[in-house]
């Protein structure tokens, strides 16, 4: 057990049973290279987790089949994802919490969704404008690459194009099927 | 190298869809089987926000704006690092943020707002600048409206006053000298209560155009060197119930021009008191108008250990002035806050990172617990 | 064990264990009322311990017989402290680190000297002007008053008459010697 | 009410006293006995900063500066939100601070500057305006000196390009796109290299007004889809050493015109590789060029894991390019660091509070941990 987990089960243990669902994502590191979570985004890895034992909603616009929880780490468009999930921040996976600027220029993945077997390029863009949220941590690096090769790169604060570049959470959106991981 | 910007223009989906065309003819990664409508981001809208919601406002999470029903996070209004708490005005969909700004960070030239966030985009839509003296005291009490036209903002240089905004007109009124009393706890009409080092309170009114037209004090009725009250008072419909470091409960209803102050009943009986049982925390003690309940965090321990957490949440009825439940905390607790409505729920905040248990007030018992609502349990804000 | 003592012990178990000492000082609560907390000084309780043992020379200007160490919470001029100690933040229990500001303004407290069994009347100015250190978070609250009786509260930001009231760290200065405690 | 406070001009030993001599006549919480001489505060300096200090810069504790020999603080340096790294000038007695600052914290106006901090007072004692461009990556490599007199501070819009600084004249030179390269690695003379994402380094070379003269590329010798290489470079007197995701570790060496970039050898034997051991961190390597020894934090994971936290720290000698110890962390670490003198001291962050242990790097002994470093363990930089 990584000290983080540990300090999850230290903070939060016998208060809710519920809670702990999820811990593995905790190995992640806060990140963005420490950036996000220097910026306040450092309550760690498992996120603001569901209270309620629904099962979200995640219907794309798109109409592509759909399954898993957006405000989990583990949802399927998170496969490169770095930040905080604005589905826990008064948002949802593709829309951004009030008062915030959708940011205009991102950075992409490439993730297979479960439901169809099929890859997706996804668009991770970041809402800006405010402190971080500070919930849902979540960062996963799968085909992440070095900041000198930036459109991969999710160690980034993508406020760009934005009339301020305060980071406070990201969404996952569905671009276009794709052959295979990029 | 193959550059892979996604370069959009707000809303206009033309033109992601021609730079969208772009980079797929660049994305190397794989050929692109291209029919699906490419998803759009936007941004939601806040509703007015519900008798069981509330904010937290602490280290980080400052802002952050939770139903207790559902446990979701609704949206964050912006706060400045030296902001303790909001007035929200749900007639005219604002959230008044008191704010301070340096413009470089922590020094530089110095701001002092108003800041009018509108509820349902939660973004800052007006500020009124006002004198360079907000309080820095961690407190609940430092913004309240006066009257249906005025935020009241509570300054302290160190000498005390108050600046009255005109949220109407949107506008600095001006500046009370209130030395010797702090904070502003709101009274029916355009009037409001503060506490004094004296042992007393004290009552200002406003005329209409937000300017001080009486004053009056009450009688001592404690004094603060043997058994201070808290600065931290209770809302009941004509007056404030105040609690001392002892636990004497005090009710203070002022009607006309009378200030009245009960003769005090304590949360703890002599044996309890022998037991070191107190009161203490960051925000130790909160009360239902509606159904007549106070809440405190009671924990055992000496003099001067007012602001030591809780280790039980105690329930009481201030008409009967008797204890109804007591409850054990897992883990201690500083901070309790309960709904202003006639089903109300209880908020215990703990944790680090926080999280706030939701309570059933009436019976205790717990509802769910709202994970990561800020670093440190700061503090909680009813709305 | 409270959760912040678990912690603690969590989080340094078997790092040092040399510092394990001083952990009692954790049961204070983050505090000012969670302001100065609020800004960063959440680095919890036990400070900074010595890392070397010795002992540190708290020889007043005073000439008044010292023991202690300016260093640790328990320190008897601490007595009604609220903050972090200027003396693990580049500054002694008496001086500000570089580059901050002294507050001309400030609230007292009356502790009791150990080597002589005096009382002494203590300033806590604080140190404004850059974030918080971070360090050595000591909170007492002997002889604490409410805000609205600001002359005795460590409740409130103290940084008055300074250029800039951001909080940095409190040194403790020995005004003078009185008689009982007020 | 009493009001007890002290206000004494700064430095004016006769105004305290007066001061002191009203506040102790109204203390009526005792008679006083007041023969003593009252303390007056005062303010440190710190002294230009040793081959074994170094700062921390995270979340919280941004700008903190330890001395690793005493485990003391020594100040802290001013930083702005989106500080990620400064610039130590010795001869000058300044510390540069890229920074960016909004009127309103979060939003408003945005400023940014390169500010000037003399190192004697740890207080800004100039500030130069530069493009709003400054990048928001959390990496070392965004501020360097170039040469004698400028800066380089590295913009991201997303386009990338060098902001120059003169910081003998204090004056904003230009700005230098590097389109497709990032950072800013400091050569001998005026000159820079930054790490391109078509696998080759880029060499450009200022003039004495600070402009651009000269650039050239290497050859590519990574990959940047198959195996890139880390971000992070280390300094060696005459290039850089640069490190893959799958450890290999390339010499670049720069010789007047010539970019030599050496055959790369495994920091991981084939045997290693197969039990999953590789390189991961924040800053998950650091080297000493005085001795020649490489220091990586090492983890087993798959592929992608080049972020995850390292469990073990081996220690290698790129002469020999074979391993000399390796340890074992009580805590995975993901930041590591180590001076750049002759007699080199290890620095491993970790924890949430983070501290930071110091080490021989030599041997690898822990010799003390300086607790509270920051919440974060963030990055470390040695001064």
């Amino acid at each position: 057990m990584n000290m983080l987990n540990k300090l999850h089960a230290v903070l939060w243990s016998g208060l809710d049973g519920r809670i702990t669902r999820g811990t593995r994502t905790l190995a992640k590191r806060v990140s963005r290279r420490g950036f996000v979570s220097r910026l306040g985004t450092l309550l760690v890895g498992t996120g603001a987790l569901p209270l309620l034992p629904v099962v979200r909603d995640a219907a794309a616009a798109t109409g592509i089949p759909e399954m898993g929880d957006p405000q989990s780490c583990d949802y399927w468009r998170y496969c490169a994802f770095g930040g905080n999930l604005c589905s826990c921040c008064g948002g949802t996976h593709t829309s951004c919490p009030p008062g915030t600027e959708l940011s205009p220029v991102t950075w992409v993945g490439t993730c297979r969704n479960p439901a169809d077997g099929k890859h997706y390029l996804i668009s991770y863009n970041d809402c800006c404008g405010k402190e971080p949220c500070g919930r849902c941590y979540c960062h996963r690096t799968e085909g992440d690459k070095p900041i000198y090769y930036p459109s991969k790169s999710n160690n980034i604060l993508w406020c760009f194009g934005t009339d301020s570049h305060a980071y406070h959470c990201t969404v996952a959106l569905v671009l276009s099927e794709t052959d295979s991981p990029g | 190298m193959r550059t892979l910007f996604l370069r959009f223009p707000r809303q206009a989906r033309r033109g992601l869809l021609a730079i969208l065309t772009f980079l797929l003819s660049l994305h190397a990664a794989g050929s692109v089987a291209a029919e699906l409508e490419p998803e759009l981001g936007s941004v939601e809208t806040m509703e007015t926000p519900g008798a069981h919601w509330f904010m937290t406002i602490g280290f980080m999470g400052g802002g952050n704006i939770f139903d207790a029903d559902s446990g979701e996070m609704k949206g964050r209004v912006r706060v400045s690092d030296y902001t303790s708490a909001v007035s929200l005005d749900r007639d005219r969909g604002m959230i008044y943020v008191p704010a301070t700004f340096y413009s470089r960070g922590t020094y530089g030239e110095r701001t002092d707002l108003l800041v009018f966030n509108d509820v349902e985009n939660l973004d800052a839509v007006a500020e009124v600048e006002v004198p360079k003296k907000l309080a820095v005291v961690f407190h609940r009490a430092v913004i309240n409206p006066i009257g249906e036209r005025f935020i009241g903002l509570y300054n302290m240089t160190p000498a005390m006053s108050v600046s009255i905004v005109d949220v109407e007109n949107r506008n600095f009124v001006g500046e009370i000298s209130t030395a010797g009393c702090g904070f502003i706890y709101p009274l029916p009409g355009r009037r409001f209560m503060q506490i004094c080092g004296d042992g007393t309170v004290q009552v200002i009114d406003l005329n209409e155009d937000g300017e001080e037209s009486a004053r009056r004090r009450s009688r001592a009725f404690f004094d603060i060197d043997e058994d201070p009250v808290f600065d931290l008072a209770l809302a009941k419909k004509d007056g404030w119930v105040l609690v001392s470091f002892e636990g004497k409960v005090f009710e203070v209803t002022v009607d006309g021009r009378n200030i009245d102050v009960s003769r005090p009943w304590s949360l703890v009986t002599e044996e309890q008191a022998a037991e070191g049982w107190r009161v203490g925390g960051d925000q130790p003690f909160t009360y239902n108008d509606e159904t007549r309940q106070l809440f405190a965090l009671m924990h055992q321990g000496g003099p001067d250990t007012h602001e030591d957490p809780g280790t039980e949440v105690w329930a009481f009825n201030v008409d009967t002035q008797r204890r109804g439940y007591r409850f054990e905390l897992e883990e201690p607790s500083g901070v309790i806050e309960v709904s202003r409505d006639a089903d109300p729920l209880l908020y215990v905040g703990s944790g680090f990172p926080a999280s706030v248990q939701v309570r059933r007030a009436n019976t205790g018992r717990l509802l769910h617990v709202i994970p990561e609502t800020g670093l440190t349990a700061g503090h909680i804000q009813a709305f």
